[in-house]
């Protein structure tokens, strides 16, 4: 990028530097057969990696992993692009797959077949297969799914019994879910009251009946179910399409939680406390959210709860969660990154991982196993991830997803939190993804 | 940079003092010395920026090799409605910050430029804020800033009753509302203008004293005094500073839009070039767009700089030397 | 207004002098306030439901935010390497800034016009153009994932700014006092050394506490070069507590008040340097 | 005298809580241009600035033309003021700066630029009108001041030095220009400055200042003639006056009048006569040759300095022995512990 010359004059400069401060060299930069792993997430779930990586140095003495954490899905973005542009990227990599998709069609992302079959360790039989699909990009497994989560609803236990509401069973419908989120939604005082702007201001819930986020991955299943589709056409998607009937109807209901029943927080509300945390503090009736709640959620003390199935629209369809590792094209140390995957997809390296409550399994044995559904460990319905892996669906792979997500998310939250008219919210909807999806390449 | 009225100093080595200049052993140590800087300028600002602003002519998504696109992307651009919102939220917060924060730095130099009780201490606590990090300071504001729990709106809200401020009305949603959402970023900017404040505080030291008294006995009230004395004075100090500011206002925005807003609410109220060049560069991979995005930044900070400079020097034709 | 110079006589002074503490005292109610209330929320009981009104004493006064701050973020070895970092690049940056601004000050005019107006543009490149090629230029040279990417800049003065204003302070002093040096056979670095630098102290102080805070709160050069959690410096670890969600301000108030005392340290050393009060010039 | 055109009347300042001025009575006559001479630190220009208003009072009344002004602002006392770096202002034109004082005081735009013509032509600087301060020569930036200052007909001219920032040559021609225009404009005029001759020149009273107190307030010829203290004594004239002890190697010819114990006798050098064949032997130690006349450094005997003043063409030769006289007739006689002045 540069000509040799300024490089060489800023390397002696540089050195030059080193050399006045004595400082510096000897960190980092080792040439053990070290690999890097990069993450992101919470603090407390980058402690379940440095876990897993720690028994995994323990169990092949001599392999070394280097955990490389981002804060938030964005710098990991950013490191990941960095890295693989200037030439150094890291050994292995942890992506959802509604993410991967712009490394997958850009070629960074190395495909896995050859080693499966190679590999005593790993056999595609083992996993879910929903999972494994998801990560297929022109029919190469480029990914290896580390969990397969799905949306459902977390609830507080004490708070439906200390209010009298029955809990939510098992094929619970859309109108179970407003009519209990109704009557769970509270005052100071213990009395049902409608969080909607018109009161809202005269009297705020200190209880709300229903967490949940206006976004495309919680619309998704609800379209589904109601038997519509999010984009004109899931294998080669061109738009998103809400202007079917199904879709439309499927939405309204979404933004009448907050506009017409009033049961979810107010966009100040989720800003000053957001959904995982109101339901944390015990001020949140219900949360729709996936698995990965549950490490946070198992700090909780004040109060008894458990998970219940999505409730169904029309018919059940759940939507897929799901990470993968992803080995880097452009690692310099594939076998040694690949002896981590194997372990880290092996029923022990599972095991860790479930045992911080993150994740469901992507490992069929192990999800099915003590290590997932232990009793002694909340959620007690932990079984309820497990019913809901056959009807789930994956969103479309198109390598300009990220860019349609935060599009849309802005849309969406203006519908549900501002009121915008929802032919209008559908047509933006549409405009703005049509020149997206042209930018973007299907797997 | 000080308008003092006698005769400035002369431009060391050019002055008449020294016809020859120094000599060469000399000119070769003063070359040296300059030499770390050079480097620095050249290896990590000056081509690393040229390469990035090269790669505006391609599609580069940061892993395949670039493709020569022409002018692609800055066609793009004009018809891309994200960067039109971003271009304009950044223009407004420059045409509404950049003033403020000069006028508010110089409101407190005139203030405190003398000592009074409490002039001290009230200039280090207009200076302590620039001090603190910008993420602890962009934390700090996110809390600040909360809207039901945060500390501004729970001042404003007493003597209100049912989460309403004593007027009645609904307090500033600072980080929902797309219009209290820009201000907030204008108002987090406001209280990190130390370091023109301490220039100005440094100017106008340095304005001759004799001036005002000369001015009082010509009983100039105190605008009069302001309006003719102090301003023009001091106006080629503010056009430097302003300059400055508009400068730097375009990455200035960057930690606060990035850490407290988030670009939110939407749709893309505080969606700065800054954080558009980000998101597009290294979140949605669109290096050589927003390599485009960066070179129309500056371009058009490029003709700011130029409209401002002959304005500056405009006024410098007053000052002959 | 501010604008009259002088009060005159009593009366008219003893009211302007009121007038003048008065704004300061609201300046200091302006400004103060946000600094106090970082300190108040990052002692307050991190977890308890926000109170709902205004207080400046949190109740019960807590350290367990510092606790989980330290603990969650590592802060402590953030600290340190943000230390070492500042140890090693405010001296240089402040060194090669007061070098290249003391020869752009001596050199011919022409050299100097290039370098301030090269200084001025690179003043216009925003930082995230600079990052990928920066990164490859450091992967050649086999320095990603150490910390010298983040002492770099120290190369640059950190700010080509910083250059421009030792420059200009070069410039501003007499020009007879630099042809004594020459008179006296002095070499440019003992008259950089011996004569200019002790002449400009109040704005190497002021440069100093500035570079300090800008390589102290430097934020992009680490999420981007800096793999090792070893290395992290405390913006980055701060950048990690950021995600935290609101109502645990307490933690990442913490986290704040770590990172921000040091600089205000710096800054309240500094600023008595270049803001003293000089006594009034008179007959 | 005639009605006072400025008047302090036990005016004391201080700086910081440094007492500078000490109970100075001073009344200046309407028309009359008073000089203010004294060392530097003497608190010169702490009198103008008090008459001015730009520094408080500590005790006593200023009045300015009959009114009281103690505890007015400048603005509104009518003084206008000349400073010693003459307080042009750099970013207004010539005509600006003239102008500016009638401005701000809301008079017509074009009636202010008039006037500001009129002040220029009658200090000499009408061609400048449209040039900036920085673009004049140091005597042309005093004309404009001066301009500056006598375009609103202020009740009292407060000059501080004004004079001290030019060349001999310009000093010696603007100090006959000021004293023309003040006689043509007949304005009261209260000039500061620390050198003697410029006092001389042009006063017609001269106020000696030492340490924040007069010393003495006369015409020139009764500070030069009858010098009421040794201060005054010795810090009017060049070279100063021989300073001796009344009972000392030198006595004077003529009736001696009537001494006390504790007497100091003071003559000029020009009284000093090296021809007469009498008086007390002395060493002439060095010789200083100031065109026509010339300065000899004499040692009496007992090592007593003195100095005389002969013309050049009759100076003796260094190392000679020679014999010094003075008469009675030209010779002070002061105090030696207050240094009043005792006779006649």
């Amino acid at each position: 990028m540069t000509t040799v010359r300024s490089k060489s004059l800023l390397a002696a400069a540089l050195c030059g530097a080193l050399a006045v401060t004595g400082c510096g060299s000897g960190v980092g930069s080792s040439s053990q057969e070290q690999i890097k792993l990069l993450v992101f997430g919470a603090p407390e779930e980058l402690a379940a990696y440095r876990t897993l990586i720690d028994a995994y140095e323990a169990a092949r003495p001599g392999e070394r992993v280097q955990l490389v954490e981002a804060s938030d899905r964005k710098d990991l973005l950013a490191r990941l692009a960095t890295s693989v542009a200037g030439g150094a990227p890291p050994d292995v990599f942890l992506m959802n797959y509604r993410f991967y998709g712009q490394f997958a069609a850009k070629g960074v992302v190395e495909p896995l077949d050859g080693r499966i079959a190679a590999s005593d360790a790993v056999d595609p039989a083992d996993y879910y297969p929903v999972a494994m699909d998801a990560f297929k990009w022109h029919d190469q497994q480029l990914c290896l799914p580390q969990n397969v989560s799905s949306l459902v609803v977390y609830y507080n236990r004490t708070l439906f019994a200390r209010y009298g509401v029955p809990e939510p069973k098992p094929g619970w419908t859309w109108n179970d879910l407003v009519g209990t989120a109704t009557a769970m939604t509270r005052d100071g005082r213990g009395l049902v009251i409608k969080g909607t702007e018109a009161e809202g201001a005269a009297r705020l819930p200190a209880v709300h009946g229903l967490g949940v986020e206006p976004s495309i991955i919680r619309l998704a299943p609800l379209v589904w179910s109601n038997g519509g589709e999010i984009v004109d056409d899931p294998d080669r998607p061109t738009r998103l399409a809400l202007d079917s009937p199904a879709a439309r109807e499927a939405l309204k209901s979404l933004v009448d939680l907050r506009l017409a029943y009033g049961v979810v927080p107010s966009d100040a509300e989720v800003e000053a406390e957001d959904d995982e945390s109101r339901f944390l503090n015990g001020r949140l009736a219900m949360l729709m959210t996936s698995r990965r709640a549950t490490t946070n959620f198992r700090t909780i003390t004040g109060f008894d709860w458990d998970v219940a199935p999505l409730p169904v629209y029309q018919r059940p369809v759940g939507v897929l969660h799901s990470d993968a590792y992803c080995m880097t094209r452009g690692s310099r140390n594939k076998d040694a990154a690949w002896r981590f995957m194997e372990y880290a997809m092996s029923a022990d390296g599972q095991k860790i991982i479930a045992a911080t409550g993150r994740t469901v399994p992507s490992h069929i044995e192990t999800s099915r196993s003590p290590a997932f559904l232990d009793p002694n460990l909340p959620p007690r319905n932990s079984q309820i991830f497990l019913d809901a892996i056959p009807t789930v669906r994956a969103l479309p792979t198109v390598s300009t997803w990220p860019e349609i997500e935060d599009l849309s998310y802005g849309i969406l939250e203006n519908a549900m939190h501002r009121g915008d008219r929802l032919d209008d919210v559908i047509r933006e909807l549409d405009a703005k993804s049509r020149p997206v999806f042209a930018r973007g390449e299907n797997g | 940079m000080s308008a003092g009225s006698e005769a400035g100093p002369r431009a060391p080595g050019t002055g008449a003092g020294s016809p020859a200049g120094p000599d060469a052993r000399s000119r070769r140590q003063l070359a040296l010395m300059l030499a770390p800087y050079l480097a620095g300028l050249v290896g990590l600002v000056l081509l690393p920026a040229l390469v990035t602003l090269a790669l505006a002519f391609t599609h580069y998504d940061l892993v395949r090799p670039p493709a020569w696109a022409g002018f692609d992307n800055f066609t793009a651009l004009v018809e891309d409605p994200i960067f039109r919102i971003a271009l304009t939220n950044t223009v407004v917060f420059a045409v509404v910050a950049v003033p403020l924060r000069v006028l508010l730095a110089l409101g407190l130099a005139l203030l405190l430029h003398r000592r009074t009780p409490g002039a001290g201490t009230a200039r280090a606590a207009a200076l302590l804020p620039t001090a603190v990090p910008e993420i602890a300071y962009g934390l700090l504001w996110l809390w600040l800033l909360n809207p039901l729990y945060g500390p501004i709106n729970q001042v404003l809200r007493v003597g209100g009753e049912n989460g309403l401020t004593a007027l009645g009305r609904t307090p500033p949603q600072w980080l929902t509302d797309p219009t209290d959402a820009r201000a907030a970023i204008i108002l987090v900017s406001l209280f990190t203008m130390g370091e023109t404040f301490v220039v100005l505080l440094a100017a106008r030291r340095a304005l001759p004293r004799d001036v005002y008294e000369m001015a009082a006995i010509e009983d100039a009230t105190g605008w009069d005094v302001f309006r003719r004395i102090t301003l023009p004075l001091m106006a080629p100090v503010l056009a430097l500073l302003a300059l400055r500011d508009a400068i730097a206002s375009l990455h200035f925005t960057f930690v606060s839009a990035f850490v407290v807003t988030d670009g939110g609410p939407p749709p893309y109220a505080t969606t700065y070039l800054s954080l558009f060049v980000y998101q597009t560069g290294f979140e949605y991979l669109r290096y050589g767009y927003a390599a485009a995005a960066t070179l129309v930044m500056m371009v058009l900070t490029l003709a700011a700089v130029l409209v401002q400079w002959r304005l500056v020097r405009r006024y410098r034709r007053f000052y002959p030397r | 207004m501010r604008g009259r110079n002088r009060g005159p006589s009593p009366l008219p002074e003893r009211a302007a002098r009121l007038w003048r503490s008065l704004g300061a005292a609201f300046v200091i109610l302006v400004f103060v306030p946000p600094l106090l209330l970082l300190v108040s929320g990052s002692l307050t009981e991190p977890g308890l439901p926000p109170s709902p009104t205004p207080q400046l004493v949190p109740d019960p006064v807590s350290t367990a935010g510092y606790e989980r701050a330290l603990d969650l973020g590592g802060l402590l070895r953030a600290s340190l390497n943000s230390v070492l970092v500042a140890v090693v690049a405010v001296p240089l940056s402040v060194l090669v800034a007061s070098l290249a601004g003391f020869a752009l000050a001596r050199l011919a005019p022409r050299t100097t016009a290039v370098v301030v107006a090269a200084s001025l543009v690179a003043l216009m490149v925003p930082p995230t153009a600079l990052l990928v090629p920066r990164f490859a230029i450091f992967r050649f040279l086999g320095l990603t994932d150490t910390l010298v990417p983040l002492i770099a800049p120290a190369l640059l003065g950190t700010s080509p700014l910083y250059v421009l204003v030792y420059y200009l302070a070069f410039r501003a002093l007499p020009a007879d006092l630099y042809d004594a040096c020459q008179v006296e056979d002095l070499s440019p670095v003992r008259t950089w050394w011996q004569v200019a630098l002790p002449l400009v102290r109040p704005v190497t102080a002021g440069l100093t506490a500035l570079t300090f805070i800008l390589t102290w709160s430097n934020f992009l050069d680490p999420l981007i070069y800096v793999y090792d959690r070893d290395l992290f410096t405390l913006p980055l670890a701060l950048r990690s507590l950021s995600l935290l969600d609101p109502t645990n301000f307490p933690v990442f108030l913490a986290g704040a008040v770590i990172a921000t005392l040091p600089a205000l340290g710096v800054f309240v050393l500094a600023q008595r340097r270049f803001l003293h009060d000089h006594s009034d010039p008179r007959e | 005298m005639s009605e006072a055109g400025l008047v302090l009347d036990g005016v004391s300042a201080a700086y910081r809580t440094e007492t500078v001025l000490h109970e100075v009575d001073l009344a200046v006559a309407r028309g009359e241009l008073l000089v203010v001479l004294g060392p530097s630190g003497a608190g010169k220009s702490t009198v103008l600035r008090v008459a001015a208003g730009l520094e408080p009072v500590t005790a006593g009344r200023v009045r300015i033309a009959g009114r009281d002004v103690t505890d007015q602002r400048p603005g509104l006392r009518n003084v206008s003021m000349v400073f010693q770096s003459y307080a042009l202002f750099p970013h207004l034109t010539v005509a600006e700066n003239i102008a500016f004082g009638l401005e701000v005081r809301d008079t017509p735009h074009r009636v202010a630029r008039e006037r500001a013509r009129a002040a220029a032509e009658t200090v000499g600087c009408a061609g400048l009108l449209d040039r900036r301060p920085g673009q004049l020569s140091g005597g042309e930036r005093q004309r404009v001041a001066l301009a500056r200052a006598l375009v609103r007909e202020p009740d009292v001219f407060l000059l501080d030095e004004p004079l001290s920032n030019l060349d001999l040559a310009l000093r010696v021609e603007m100090r006959a220009e000021l004293r023309a225009l003040h006689d043509r404009l007949g304005a009261t005029m209260v000039h500061v400055t620390h050198d003697q001759t410029e006092a001389l020149v042009l006063a017609d009273r001269i106020a000696v200042l030492r340490d924040g107190r007069i010393e003495q307030v006369g015409t020139p010829e009764e500070i030069w003639r009858t010098p009421a203290t040794v201060f005054v004594a010795r810090f009017v004239g060049s070279p100063a006056m021989n300073l001796l002890p009344a009972g000392g190697p030198l006595q004077p010819a003529g009736d001696p009048p009537a001494l006390p114990v504790e007497a100091q006798i003071g003559f000029r050098p020009e009284a000093v006569n090296l021809d007469t064949g009498h008086g007390a032997p002395a060493i002439v130690d060095r010789i200083e040759v100031v065109g026509e006349d010339a300065y000899v450094y004499l040692t009496l005997e007992g090592g007593k300095p003195v100095v005389a003043r002969v013309p050049t063409t009759r100076r003796p030769d260094r190392g000679a022995a020679v014999r010094v006289g003075v008469r009675w007739t030209d010779t002070h006689v002061f105090d030696a512990t207050s240094g009043r002045r005792l006779a006649p």
